[in-house]
Formats: C-alpha cells, structure tokens, sequence
C-alpha cells in the first residue's frame, strides 16, 4: 500500500459530496442545457476523484479509465449533445411528470435509503474511499429517479448517462475500478450505445417532428 | 322340474287369465252398487272380450308392424307376469326368472310397447295418452321401487316366492313400515292401473283420458287383447299386494300339497273380493284429478313409502 | 370355465404374447390411419379400403383383450424404448384394461364398418386426413387403457383429446361447430392438467412415475384426498360428469354421427377406467366419504342428463344428454362400490362395480347404435330437429328396427342388456343398509330412487326419441324419399343391435368378464351361477334373473296366444284412415311435437332450466308456439368464469399503459422492493 | 480454438455483410454464414462431449455442459431463422417495406447479435457477460427499428431504455460481485471475476454483499428474460420488429438472458446458503406467467400474441429453476429448448400468416388451411405444441415441473393452472379461426419456406416422445452443475 496523504481521504469525500450535489441540482434543472452542462461538471468530478484514487492507492491502470472518463463523458459526450440539441432546437425542456419539491423529497428518501444500503458494505471495504459507496448508490438512485421524472427523450439519455457515471464512481470506490478488459467494454458499450442514441433522435425526430415522450406512448393495451 | 310343479304352474297362469276379466267385472259390480245404478253382469267383461274377438280389424292406413305386434306384447308379458307372481303358490320354477325388480321391468316394457304404438299412427290423440302414460309410470315407479325396499329389508329378498316365504316363515303381525308401505302400494296401484284418482277408465273425455287415449285406433281383436292384458295386469297388481302385505294362505315352499293348493286358490279368490270392493269404494269415494296434479299425488306414495323405510331402520326390527 | 380343447389350446396360444399382438394392433391403427394419406382425398380408398380393415383390427383388440379377461392370467407387462430418460413406456394388460380393450374392439369394430359406409366426399376434412384422426382416436384410446406409467398415460390421453377434437371440428367451416371444438379441447385440456397434479401426488416425491411404483408407495391420507379430488376432476371432465359436462352437449352433436358414437360409447369409457384404475388400483385405501362424494355427482349427473334428453329437440343433443345420464349411473355405481369397499364389504363392492363395468359395457353398444342410427337419419333427411321429422319408420325400415333395439335396451326394459346393469345396480342399493354408518345407510337408499326416477325418466325420453323419429306420419312432405342405410352401414348397426340382445340374454358372460376385473380390483367376485343362463350375483334366495328364460317365454305366449287368436277367431283385417276426432281437416303437423313432449318434464322440473317462451295471443292469425330451454348451470357455473377472466385482462392492462416513465418505474421499484427484502 | 471459430464466424458474417449485404446474394451469404457457424459449433459440441467441459485463453473462455448445449442451440436456431429470412424478407422488399439499404444493415446486425449471443454464453469473466448482453440489446435496437415506421421507433425507444437501464443495474451488481470476490481472490490475475474461480471459492464469499447483487443482477439481466413487471419492453419489440428478429429475440436472446441470471443464482446460492434466490426466481416465476396469461387473452396482434406466450414460458421456466433440483432443472432447460425451438417456428409461421393476410390483426387472418395447408397447419400444431399438447416435447417439460411443484410447493399450482388454463383457452381461441373457416386471400407471390418450422416442430415431437442419450446426459449434466 503506497502512502497516502492525510489530505486525500477528505477531498475524496468532498468530490463525492459535490456529486450527489450535482445529482440533486440535475433533478431540479428544467432546462437541457443545463443539465447537458451539469453532467459535464459530473464527469470531471469523476475524472479528478479517479485520480485521487489512482494516485493515493497506486494503481496505474486507474489513469488509463481516468483519462477514458476525462475524453468520453467529460468533453466528447456534452459536446455532441449540445450540438443535437442545437440541432434538433431540444433546448427547452419543458414540464416535468412531477413538481420539483415532490422529486426532491422522493430523492432525500432514496439518498438515506442508499445510505442505509451501502452500510454493510462500506464497513468490510479495505478501500480509502469506502464510505463514498453509499454516495455512489445513491447518485444512481437520483438518476433512475430523473429519467422516470423527465419528458423528453434526451433528459432521460443524460439521465442514463448520470447512472453510468454513477456506476463507474462506484466501481472507482469499492474496488478501485473494474478490469481494464472491463473498463473498455463498457466504454465501448457507452459509446456505440451513444451513437445509437443519436440515430435515433433524428429518426424519432424526422417521423414525430419532436423529442416528446408523449408521441411515443401509442403501444400500449387498448 | 316334477310335473305336480308344472301343474302348480300352469294351474296358476290358467286361474289368473280366467279370473282377471272376472275382477275386472266385479270391481265395475260394487261400482255400480256403491253409485246405486243396476250394475252389469258379472260376466260382461267376457262378452265383450268374445264379441271384440269376432270383429274384423279396421286399421288405420299408416300402421307399422309395431302396431300390430304391441297387443301380443302385452298381453304375452302379462301373462308371464302372472306366471312369476306367487298368487296362490311360492314354489314356482318359473318365478325365478324375475325377482320384483324385474317384474316392474317387465310392466315397464308392456308399458314403452303400448305408448310407441300409440304414437305409430300420428293422431294428437295416441300422442298425447302415449306422453301422460310415460309420465305416470317414470312417477310412478321410484315409489313402487321404495315399497318393494321395505319389503326387502324385512325378508332380505327381491324374489317374491322368498318374500312370501320368509313372512309365513315368521309370527304372524302388522309391521308398522308395511303399514305405510301398504298405502302406498294401494296409490302406485291406482295409478298404474288407470283407475280413479288419476284416470277414469269408463270415460272418453278426450282430455282427460290416458289409457283410453292410447286405444283410439284399436279395434277388434287387438283391443280384445289389450282389454285382456289391463285386465291382467290389474290382477297381477293386486297379486304382488297380497304376496307382499296380506301374504296368508298362499301354499308356501314345502307346504304345497293339493288341499294347500285349493286352500291358496279360495284364500286368493276371497281377497280379491274384498279387495274389488274396497276398490270400488275408494274410486266411488275419490274426485279425479287433473293431469297436473298427478305429481304431487305420487309423490305423496313416494314419500310413504320412504317413511316406511325410514320407521322400519330408526325402530330396527 | 371349461372350454373344448381346441378353445384352450388357441387361448394359450395367444396368452404366451397377448400383449405384444395387442400392440401390434394397435400400431396397425396407427399404420391404416398413415396410409390413409397417401390418398388423401380418395373415398373409395380411404372409407371402403381402410375403415374396414380398422374394424378387423378392432376385432382382434377384442378378441385379445377376452382372452386375458376370461383366460386369467397373470398381467403382462412390457417397457418400450421411448418417452423421458429414466422413464421409458410402461404398457401393462391386466384384467381392467383388457376388460376396456374387449369394450372398444367390439363396439369400435362397429362403428369403423359403419363409417366405412357413411362418410360423404365433399364434407368438411379431405377423407385421408380423417382417417387418419379416427385411426389415432382408437390406437390412443386403447393406448390409455394399456399404459402403466404417468407419462404414457398422460400421452395417449391427451392424444386421444386432441385427435377427437380434429374429428369433431372437421367440418370446421361452421363457427358453431368451431365454438363446440374449442369448448372440448379446453375443458379436455383443463382436465389433463388435473390430472397432470394427481399424478404429481402419487409419484410420493420420488419421481416414481411408474404405476407399479405408485401401486407401492403409501400416501398420508390427506394427500390421497387429495389425489383423488383431483382424479375426480379430471376422469369427470372427461367424462361429462355434472358440474363440468358443458363440452358434451355442444361437442357431440358437431361431430360426423360415427365420430359421436366413438365419443360417446368409447372415449367416455376411458376416464371410467382412469377412475377405476386410480381409485381401486393406485390409491391403497378409499374412504367411504369419497364414495357417498362420487355417488351424490353420479346421481344429480344421471338425473340432470334424463331431465334435458326430456326436453331438448334436437335428437343429437338429447343423445348426448343421455350419455351424461348413462356416465352419471355407472359413476353411481362406482360411488357405491367405493363406499362398500370403504366398509369392508366388498361383496356388495363387487356387485356394484360389475354393475358400472356392465353398464359401461352396454352403453357403448346401445348409445353408439342410436347416434350411428341418427346419423342415418341426417343423411337421408339433412335435419336434425326432431320437430322436422317422423313416420320415417315407412321409408328407413332397417334403420327403424334396430333403432328400436337400442331405444329399448337404452331405456333399461328387459330382456335387453341396459336392464342387466341396472338391475344389478338396483340391487346393490338393496344393501347399503348394511354400512356402519348411521344417516348414510337411511340417505343412500333414498339413492336408489333417484336411479329409478332416472331410468323411468329414461324410457319417457326415449319413447319420445324412437316415436317422434320414426313413428307418426312424416312431419315434413321431403321426408318421403328418405332412403335406408346401405348394406355397410347396416352390418355396423346389425352388429352393434345384437351386441346389445346378447348381453341382455346370457349377461352371465359379461358376470364373468367383470368377475374378473372386480376379482383383480377387489379381491372379490359376484357369486356366478353354474348355469348360464340365470344370473343370482348375491344368491339365488336374495334375488335372481334370466334374461333368455324371459326372451323365451314371452316368445312361445305371444305366439301361443297368436296362433290361438288365428284359431279361435280369424286373422281379417281392412284398412282405413285412422279416426279424425270429428274434425277432417286434419294435417301431420297437428301430431304431439317433441316440445310437447318435453312439457310434463318442463312442468315438473321446471327449476333446473332458464326457459324462455313464446306464446300465441288467442287473436293471432298464424299462431306460433316457440320455447327455448337452455342449461341454468351454464349461466350459473360457466359464464361467470369467463366473465371474470375476461375482467381480470382488462384490469391487467393497466400495466400495459405505454409510458416510458411508468414502466421504469415499474422496475425502479421492483428494485427497491428487493433491495428492501434482502436488507 | 473451436470457441474462437464460433466467435470469429459470426464477426466476420458481419463484417462481410455489412459490405455485401445489399447484395442479391446477401441472403444466401447470411444463411451460408450462419450455416458454417452452425458447423463450428458441432465441432465444439463433439469435443466437449469428448473430453468434457474445458477453459480456454487464459480461462476467459469457458464451455460446460450448460452452455454448450445452449450454444448448439442458438447457432441451430440462428442458421434456420437465417433460413427462414431469406424468402421473408424478398417478400418485404417487393412488398417495398424495406430497402436494400436496410437489408444490408439487418443481415449484418443479425451476424453481430449472434457473434454478441455466442460471447456472452462463452464467456467464463462476468464483466464480458455483462458486455456482451449490453452488446446483444445495441445490435437488435436497430432491427427492431427496422421499418422506420413510428410505432416501430416507439418500440426500439422503450427497448433501448428499459433494457439499457436494466443492464446498468447489472452492471452494479457485477460491481458488487467484484468487490466480494476482490477480497478472496485478490486483484491479481483478473481471476476474481471468472465464474469458474468464483464457483470455486462461493462458499468464503460475504453473504450480505452477495444478496445485495443478485437483487441487482436479477433485476438487470431479468429485464432482457423479460420477467414480469420488468416485461414491458417486450410485447413491442417483438410485435414492430421484423418477423425473423422477433423469432430471435424470442427463442435466443431471452434464453441468453436467464443463463446469466441461472450463472449468477449458482454463485449467489453456494454463498449465501439460504433459498432465498430460488424463492425470488419462483415469485417472478409465477408472476410472469400468471400475468402473461391474462394478457394474451385480451391481445389482437398476432406476433403480441406470442410474445406474451413468451413472456409466460419464461416465467414458467424460471419458476423451475427456482425450485431448483436434479428434475425440477433438468425440465427448465429442457423447457428452455423446445420453448425456442417451438416458438421460432411459430413465428415463422405467423410472420407468412400474416404477410398473406396483409395484416398483423388476427381478426383479419382467416382459413389459413384453406389457403395454403402448410402455414395453417404449421400454425396449428405449433401453437397446439406451445400450449403444451403431447406428444410435443413442451408437454414433457409440463409435465415434470408441474408434477415436481405439485410435491414440493402446493400452493404455486393454483397459479399454474390459471396460468396454463387462461393461456391455453386465449391462444386457442384466436389460433383456431386464424387456421380454420373461410377465407378468399390469394397465397403468397414467393413460396414460403416452412422447411424450418416442420423440423423444428419434428424436433420437438421427438424431444416428446424419445429422448437421446447423449442429450439427456447432458441436461442431467447440466441440472447436476445447477443444483
């Protein structure tokens, strides 16, 4: 075990804190943009924490999905997003399922919840950043709450991708990140799985001529 | 078998073919007396019987074979009946052919014969007596079958002969489930037999009439034959009453000597008297009723007779 | 029982690979029925080729199956090279199955001639295909009664359900006749399923599914219970046992007639041996409650069969109506031999269970006769409501004379066999005061009135079947070129009519072959008299009967008293319109109608119907009489499922509601709610 | 090597289509490919039955006598479907639904998605488990979509989210299986997510954690098996996309998808020694197919039909698998092969049924048997076979887990027999006017190639009445190493 500096274990819970931060402001945005720019924030958040783990427990290979982090969720996807949404003119996201306060309360509960969760787990892990577990659960949890909360086609893609930072920042935190073979598949995942997306915003868009959700409740039982 | 059997046999089926008509022609007497009208001979039935047989047939044009075969039938399945019914003597080798049950299988058969070959010409007539004679005897029939279960249940047998044997067998008393099951039988009898309450047999008020429905197209020598064969059955009837509740003096097994024989043949011919009479009084006394009310008539058989069987398990005897 | 020499020598013979010749007949079924396709839509080939070669085969399945009745030997048992690893078939041919091989051979050989003369071209199924149905129908059923392991079993009666529903819907272009294949293959299908659990009850948690090793493994007398509820289910599905007879009634009359008479006679018979077999055979001990159960349902099934063949019009319906009154007397008299058996009396046991074999037996003569005979009839005149025929007597003499046998034998008169069974049935009631058990020996007695009031009823049904059909002047001008069965069609219902005169005369015989299986289920037989032709199954004291001494008997009076009438008086006759009441102008449509003579019954039973009449006006010029008697167990037992499915998938739809958001709701919290139970 | 075969074939098929795949050939060149996949297959099928299962490329691989029989299946299935495919697919396009463009993108996904399928029941590392099924849902998305048309978007939509979603929580608990086995295998040599090593040590493994992951797991790979309330993808999917990937998705990937969740439930269970697994996998079970039956009663669409129909097969399977055993197994999985086998061939069927009848409605298809016998028939006995009528082979597998819950868990057979009841009397009600009755349609312009459907239904016959050794061997094998 390399040495790790005194400073190190309390930033980790000062970044994981500004995610669930994060997590919540992203629950409460109503415009797109915005979120597009908060999930940005998420990945760097991530991005830096990685490195802390990286650098105070010495695995190297921690860098490589860092910088996989730093390249994929922190600067190519909100890139792409923002010119979609630019494109398809989605920057407004309009009304949500339901009203913020109510959201925010389901979300508090789920936090404690995730909490409660992560309790005997974070107790057995060896890692620093085990009590971040929990935050990491919850940060997930907050997503999942998002995208069933949210409209329109893209909030609940970002919703997604808030859940796969979240998976990773647990991943980083439990066990100082997944197999590198892992790492990489799920990236690549993540990647096609974009792109995929972005197929279908235009076709969903050239056939609907919009990204609401409500167009896209025809199948159901009569 | 021995010849005396034989006799015994022959000797039975003989008186019951002789005295049927008789009956018949008695039971019409008290009538006529009961209602204070000059009764007919006693013989009438036989004259007519002999003047039916010198007619010629008129059948109708649409008749099948089945038609002209049903008077045979029943007259042959009457006769047979009386041959198993143990009227004046029990040891009977022809009695084991068919114990109650089959008897009442047997009446049944005379019974479906009659009815097919009353709708065989096509009149609403033959029809409709065909439809209510069904009905009478598919009513009629689980009494009759409760009443025969009493006797079972006192004898440990179906087979006449052994019912009889068994009661002369034991001290002579009035068993107070056959006492239920008696009337019983008496109501089944009625109805079976056409008789008042449920068909008047000297009536042809077409819509009230059952047997006499069915005879419409009968003439002749086959109405002859059935006359005979009702005439029969009525008889037989009467016979089954006596070996089941008033079973004295029928020569039983062993005991069948000629002397017992006569004895058994007066005993017979008295019971019957009384019994004519006793007839004739209840049909004098009795209002027929209508077609519809015939259910719940037989029903009230019915549930004699269960009462019967019920008396007979709760005293346990 | 003594046979000459050469009798014996030939039963050894066959005795040495009974089994295996069985099986080879049957695989001959399965052969005819294949090769039925290469032709598939030539009649000739098909019909008068191979349909009588089927009844050739049936035959020999008879033959075989009397041989190891009557021959009583020990049961063969054989293992085929299929079904589940670790469970291979197990075929076993002892006393009980060879009792129902004899059963559908002899009856089955029947109807195969008969259906070698009546299929038409150009009606529904190419003649190939249904071929091949029927010869799967009989090779399953007699697979049934051969199979000794769940699994065959189960095969061979679900193949057996599903070819017979292929028979029934082969005309399948009339949506009725489609509803009616639907009804019977589900009601078939729900049945198997219970069965499929009874099963799962017996195998005793140790995958035994060989019948040997359930006959071995003893059950807690709850689980038994309950094996045998479920069988009950299942056979009673099957067999169209009241509550869950809806299918018969519709299936039956949508059938071709030779098919309804297989359905009818034979595959019925099959859930009475499936009863029998689990009942008496698996199942090591029976409670006396299971029997007053079964003997209560055979009962209201015999009763509520009579009434509605009282009142329906429509002879095929009324037929099929007849057979849940048949099946409800033999479940009777299964009932009583449980209850009898329950309480160690297994004399009494064994009488009533010859009964049920014996009028198992004489249905499958009888009934498969009528339906045969009524499928004549809707050939030679296209209708089937009774309201349309009559005097066909005149125009179908063949058809009308051993109709009549069968009406007569239905309708349980002697001499004929149908009084046989019941009789003998009658007289096992005789004993049930004997059972130790205080309000059930003074109720069931009460039983046996309700079987006479049935078998009365019986004959008032059948009297109106036979008379309207056949008797009376023709309802309808057309029915004067009605034509008479052809010659194939006539040896069918010839064999079936003295099959129905031979039981009823030497039932004796038939004593015997159910001796044997009650010898094998119980341990016990009928006392059976030397002589052959009395028949005293309890003593010759209690009670006995012959049904060719009565024959003979009414034979010499009738003609003794016919040739004395030629003597004594003479033989004239001449004939003339029959008498008009006084009113001249009267037509063949003013005869009874069969709704007439459904009245009395209507009258008196009226509280087991929804009736729904329409009555002429005294003003009305053309006056109309029209009544429509439908099933209240219908409305009161089926409808109301169905209504509740049908509520219960509109409900679930909700789930279904085409949000995205809802659905991922669905799993956040299906996720949660684990989370919380694993916490 | 075998196993790098079975993996290359399908890649390179992709690869080769998605340049030639407009091609006239194209078909052929899919059926081809997938035939030679089909080959390599048997190739591995024969060694494994020769020496038994084995690892191979530092353990990463991995073949036991469970999935190899799942891979003959899939790779059977795959080259028959391909099969069918071709002749339906000709029949879209002169029917102008598709155009050569598409075609070329559908005949290389369908390469992709059996390469993705073949992985992930190879693979013996969890996380490439988890990769290759997210990788299976990205291939199909598009084929779903295939038509472009709106509802067929909708569809791929709510697929790609719901089992995206699903997937992520996979993902989680393969974390947290991970972090369990971190601490007893240590990080060095990527073994701590092998399943072999993982088999190995279940026992040392924290409980708690391990709950905590199969609750994850469960959830996320049984939203692909399409486990009750976690169905509602599926209806649609299989219903808007076209016939040859529903019979796909219906008769493989579901499949694919409940052997992970079996793998994870042989770890889980060996942990935390308790029947808690088994019970969840019967109540999702019993749900699944209790309310798939209800909603097959009220459908109208053909191929929603028997989606729902799958919907309660694998619920019905599941629910063996979680009462668990040598019998109770053994009739899952051989559930689990005549299911798909069944069911492929129906929709083959019901996908001609409907091309001839112009519609998916089935008030709109009638007299098939009329029209032409063998897609009438086909339809008819296979749906007589998914209904579980002997000697179909569905009827075997009843018959066992019935008569196995009827000893051990009395109380789930209400349910089943609801289940069975209600699905047999709503299938057969719609199937017997669909095949029976009148009807004035012309047959279809191209022949229909049912060669596929009639041997997999004979297939399936046989499984009902005879077993071969090797086969039964094998699913012994398999419920042995389930437990």
């Amino acid at each position: 075990m390399p040495h790790s500096p005194h400073w190190i274990v309390p930033s980790l819970n000062l970044l994981a804190s500004l995610l669930l931060l994060i997590s919540f402001a992203m629950l409460s945005r109503r415009r797109t943009q915005r979120l597009i720019t908060l999930f940005a924030w998420q990945g760097a958040i991530l991005f830096t924490s990685t490195c802390l783990v990286a650098y105070s427990s010495g695995h190297k290979e921690l860098y490589y999905s860092a910088a996989l982090t730093l390249m994929l969720k922190v600067i190519a996807l909100p890139w792409i997003l923002h010119r979609l949404i630019r494109r398809l003119g989605a920057q407004w996201d309009s009304e949500l399922l339901v009203n913020i306060p109510t959201t925010m309360l389901v979300g508090l509960v789920l936090v404690i919840f995730a909490f409660g969760l992560a309790q005997p787990i974070s107790l057995m892990a060896t890692t620093i950043t085990r009590n971040t577990i929990g935050i990491a659960l919850a940060v997930i949890f907050l997503a999942f709450l998002m995208m069933i909360t949210r409209r329109k086609a893209i909030t609940q893609v970002i919703g997604f991708l808030a859940m796969e930072n979240g998976l990773f920042f647990a991943a980083t935190s439990a066990t100082y990140g997944m197999p590198m073979v892992i790492e990489l598949g799920i990236a690549l995942d993540l990647l096609v799985g974009f792109f995929i997306l972005g197929i279908f915003f235009f076709q969903i868009r050239e056939q609907f001529d919009s990204l609401d959700l409500r167009h896209l409740e025809a199948l159901k039982e009569e | 078998m021995s010849p005396i059997t034989m006799v015994r046999q022959f000797g039975e089926v003989l008186l019951a073919i002789t005295l049927a008509p008789l009956f018949v022609g008695w039971t019409a007497q008290c009538r006529a007396w009961l209602q204070s009208r000059t009764a007919p001979p006693l013989a009438q039935p036989y004259r007519m019987l002999r003047k039916l047989f010198h007619k010629d047939v008129a059948l109708a044009a649409g008749a099948t074979p089945l038609f002209r075969m049903t008077p045979y039938i029943l007259f042959g399945s009457m006769v047979l009946a009386a041959a198993i019914i143990p009227s004046i003597a029990t040891d009977l080798p022809f009695a084991r052919v068919a114990d109650a049950i089959a008897l009442i299988g047997l009446f049944a058969t005379a019974r479906v014969f009659q009815s097919l070959a009353a709708m065989d010409i096509g009149t609403a007539f033959g029809t409709m007596g065909a439809r209510r004679e069904m009905m009478v005897g598919f009513l009629a029939e689980p009494a009759l079958l409760m009443v025969l279960f009493n006797a079972f249940l006192l004898s440990g047998s179906t087979a006449l002969p052994s019912v009889v044997d068994a009661y002369s067998a034991g001290p002579l008393s009035i068993n107070p489930s056959l006492t239920f099951a008696g009337v019983a039988f008496v109501m089944v009898l009625l109805a079976e037999n056409a008789r008042i309450p449920i068909d008047n047999p000297s009536t042809h008020l077409e819509l009230t009439m059952i047997h006499e429905a069915m005879l419409l197209e009968y003439s002749a020598r086959h109405l002859a034959l059935i006359e005979w064969a009702s005439s029969l059955k009525l008889f037989n009837y009467a016979c089954i009453g006596f070996a089941l509740f008033l079973p004295w003096g029928i020569a039983t097994h062993g005991a069948d000597g000629g002397w017992a024989l006569l004895l058994a043949a007066g005993a017979l011919i008295g019971k019957l008297i009384v019994f004519g009479a006793a007839l004739a009084l209840v049909e004098s006394l009795s209002a027929k009723l209508r077609i519809f009310r015939a259910p719940e008539y037989l029903a009230t058989a019915f549930l004699l007779a269960v009462l019967g069987l019920l008396v007979h398990l709760l005293l346990g005897s | 029982m003594s046979h000459p020499g050469w009798v014996s020598r030939g039963v050894v013979l066959l005795q040495r690979h009974d089994l295996h010749w069985v099986l080879l007949l049957v695989l001959g079924w399965l052969f005819l029925g294949a090769i039925g396709l290469l032709r598939p839509h030539s009649l000739r080939f098909v019909a008068r080729g191979l349909f009588p070669a089927g009844a050739v085969l049936g035959l020999g399945v008879a033959l075989l199956g009397a041989v190891a009745l009557l021959a009583g030997q020990a049961p063969q048992a054989m293992v085929l090279p299929l079904g589940l690893p670790n469970l291979p078939f197990h075929l076993r041919l002892d006393a009980l199955s060879g009792f129902f091989l004899l059963l559908m051979g002899v009856a089955g050989a029947g109807i195969s001639i008969f259906a070698a003369g009546y299929f038409r071209s150009g009606e529904g199924t190419a003649p190939g295909l249904l071929g091949l149905h029927y010869h799967i129908f009989l090779a399953s059923m007699a697979l049934v009664v051969l199979a000794d392991d769940a699994y065959f079993f189960m095969v061979a009666w679900e193949l057996m359900a599903l070819s017979s529903y292929f028979l029934v819907v082969s005309q399948h272009r009339l949506p009725e006749i489609r509803r009616a294949g639907f009804l019977y293959l589900l009601m078939a299908h729900l049945g198997a399923l219970c069965l499929l659990l009874c099963f799962g009850v017996l195998q005793g948690g140790k995958w035994q599914f060989t019948f040997d090793a359930m006959r071995g493994a003893p059950l807690a007398p709850l689980w038994a219970t309950v094996a045998f509820l479920l069988a009950l289910l299942g056979f009673g599905a099957k067999a169209g046992l009241v509550p869950l007879h809806g299918w018969l009634p519709e299936a039956h009359p949508a059938a071709p007639s030779p098919v309804s008479a297989m359905m009818s006679g034979l595959m019925l018979k099959t859930a009475v041996y499936g009863m029998l077999r689990i009942t008496f055979d698996l199942l090591h001990i029976q409670f006396w409650q299971w029997g007053v159960l079964v003997l209560v349902l055979g009962l209201f099934s015999a009763l509520y069969g009579a009434i509605f063949a009282g009142v329906k019009t429509d002879m095929k319906r009324l037929l099929a109506y007849s057979s849940i009154e048949n099946i409800g007397i033999i479940f009777t008299g299964i009932g009583l031999a449980i209850l009898f058996a329950a309480c160690h009396l297994p004399l009494f046991a064994a009488l009533a269970l010859s009964a049920a074999l014996l009028h198992a037996l004489n249905h499958a003569f009888f009934k498969s006769l009528l339906f045969l005979a009524t499928g004549n009839v809707l050939h030679a005149t296209k209708r089937r409501s009774l309201g349309a025929l009559g005097g066909l007597a005149h125009t179908m003499p063949w058809v009308a004379t051993l109709a009549l046998v069968g009406t007569l034998a239905i309708a349980g008169l002697p001499p004929l066999n149908g009084f046989v069974s019941e009789w003998l049935l009658l007289q096992a009631f005789l004993f049930t005061p004997r059972i130790p058990h205080p309000f059930i020996n003074m109720l069931v007695p009460l039983g046996a009135a309700v079987l006479a009031l049935t078998v009365a009823l019986a004959a008032y049904v059948m009297v109106k079947f036979y008379g309207i059909i056949f008797l009376g002047q023709p309802r309808e001008p057309a029915l004067a070129e009605a034509h008479d069965a052809n010659w194939l069609e006539r040896i069918g219902l010839t064999w079936l009519a003295l099959g129905c005169i031979a039981i009823g005369v030497l039932p004796q015989i038939a004593l015997r072959a159910t001796g044997a299986v009650t010898g094998l289920l119980l341990g016990q037989t009928v006392n059976l008299s030397s002589r052959i032709w009395w028949i005293a199954p309890i003593g010759a004291k209690q009670a006995s009967y012959s049904g060719l001494l009565l024959l003979a008997g009414i034979i010499c009076v009738v003609g003794i008293t016919f040739v004395a009438v030629r003597i004594l008086a003479h033989g004239r006759f001449r004939r003339t319109v029959p008498w008009d009441c006084g009113y001249p102008w009267q037509t063949s449509r003013m005869q009874d109608t069969a709704e007439g003579f459904g009245q009395p019954i209507r009258h008196i039973f009226g509280s087991a119907f929804d009736m729904e009449r329409e009555l002429p006006s005294p003003s009305d010029s053309a006056p109309r009489y029209r009544i429509h008697v439908e099933d209240r167990l219908w409305r009161m037992a089926y409808v109301p499922i169905a209504r509740a499915v049908q509520r219960l998938s509109d409900s679930i739809g909700v789930l279904q509601g085409g949000r995205l958001a809802i659905y991922l709701l669905y799993s956040f919290l299906t996720l949660l709610g684990l989370l919380a139970g694993v916490l | 090597m075998e196993i790098l075969i079975v993996l290359g074939l399908p890649l390179l098929g992709a690869l080769l289509l998605a340049l030639f795949g407009a091609r006239r050939f194209a078909a052929e060149l899919n059926a081809g490919m997938s035939f030679a996949t089909l080959v390599a297959a048997a190739f591995l099928v024969l060694r494994v039955l020769r020496h038994g299962s084995l690892l191979a490329l530092h353990e990463q691989f991995f073949v036991d006598s469970f999935n190899v029989f799942l891979v003959a299946l899939t790779a059977f299935v795959g080259f028959t479907t391909a099969l069918f495919s071709r002749p339906y697919m000709r029949i879209e396009e002169q029917r102008g639904r598709l155009s050569p463009q598409r075609l070329r993108l559908y005949h290389s996904m369908y390469q992709l998605f059996m390469a993705a399928m073949f992985l992930a029941l190879l693979t013996n590392n969890m996380g490439l488990l988890w990769v290759a099924m997210e990788a299976a849902t990205l291939s199909t998305v598009l084929l779903v979509s295939l038509y472009r048309t709106r509802a067929s978007l909708e569809a791929a939509w709510k697929y790609f989210i719901l089992c995206g979603v699903g997937i992520a929580q996979a993902l989680f608990g393969t974390i947290l299986l991970y972090f369990a086995a971190e601490r007893v295998l240590g990080r060095e040599g990527m073994t701590a997510l092998l399943w072999t090593h993982l088999n190995a040590v279940k026992g040392q493994l924290e409980p708690r954690v391990l709950g905590l992951a199969f609750v994850f797991l469960l959830v996320g790979y049984g939203t692909k098996v399409g486990l009750a309330p976690l169905h509602n993808w599926l209806p649609d999917a299989h219903a808007e996309g076209p016939t040859p990937v529903s019979a796909v998705l219906s008769g493989l990937l579901l499949n694919v998808a409940l052997y992970a969740v079996i793998r994870c439930k042989v770890l889980v269970e060996g942990s935390i020694g308790s029947y808690l697994p088994g019970r969840m996998l019967m109540t999702f079970g019993l749900l699944s197919a209790v309310v798939g039956a209800f909603f097959l009663w009220r459908q109208r669409d053909i191929k929603r039909l028997f989606a729902y129909s799958s919907i309660e097969h694998m619920g019905i399977i599941t629910f063996a698998f979680g009462i668990g055993g040598p019998i109770a197994n053994f009739a899952a999985l051989l559930h689990m092969t005549v299911h798909s086998l069944t069911k492929s061939s129906i929709f083959f069927t019901a996908g001609h049924a409907s091309q001839t009848a112009h519609t998916q409605q089935m008030d709109g298809i009638r007299g098939l048997a009329g029209i032409s016998p063998t897609i009438g028939w086909g339809l008819m006995l296979g749906s007589l076979a998914i209904l579980g009528m002997p000697p179909f082979g569905v009827f075997a597998s009843e018959f066992l887990i019935l008569t196995t819950a009827m000893r051990e868990h009395p109380w789930t057979t209400p349910f089943l027999l609801v289940a069975l009841g209600v699905a047999f009397a709503a299938i057969f009600r719609k199937v017997q006017p669909m095949v029976f009755g009148e009807s004035d349609a012309p047959p279809l312009p191209h022949s229909p190639a049912l060669v596929p459907v009639f041997i997999h239904l004979a297939m399936v016959l046989t499984l009902g009445i005879y077993m071969p050794f090797a086969l039964a061997e094998w699913f012994r094998a398999a419920a042995r190493l389930i437990g």
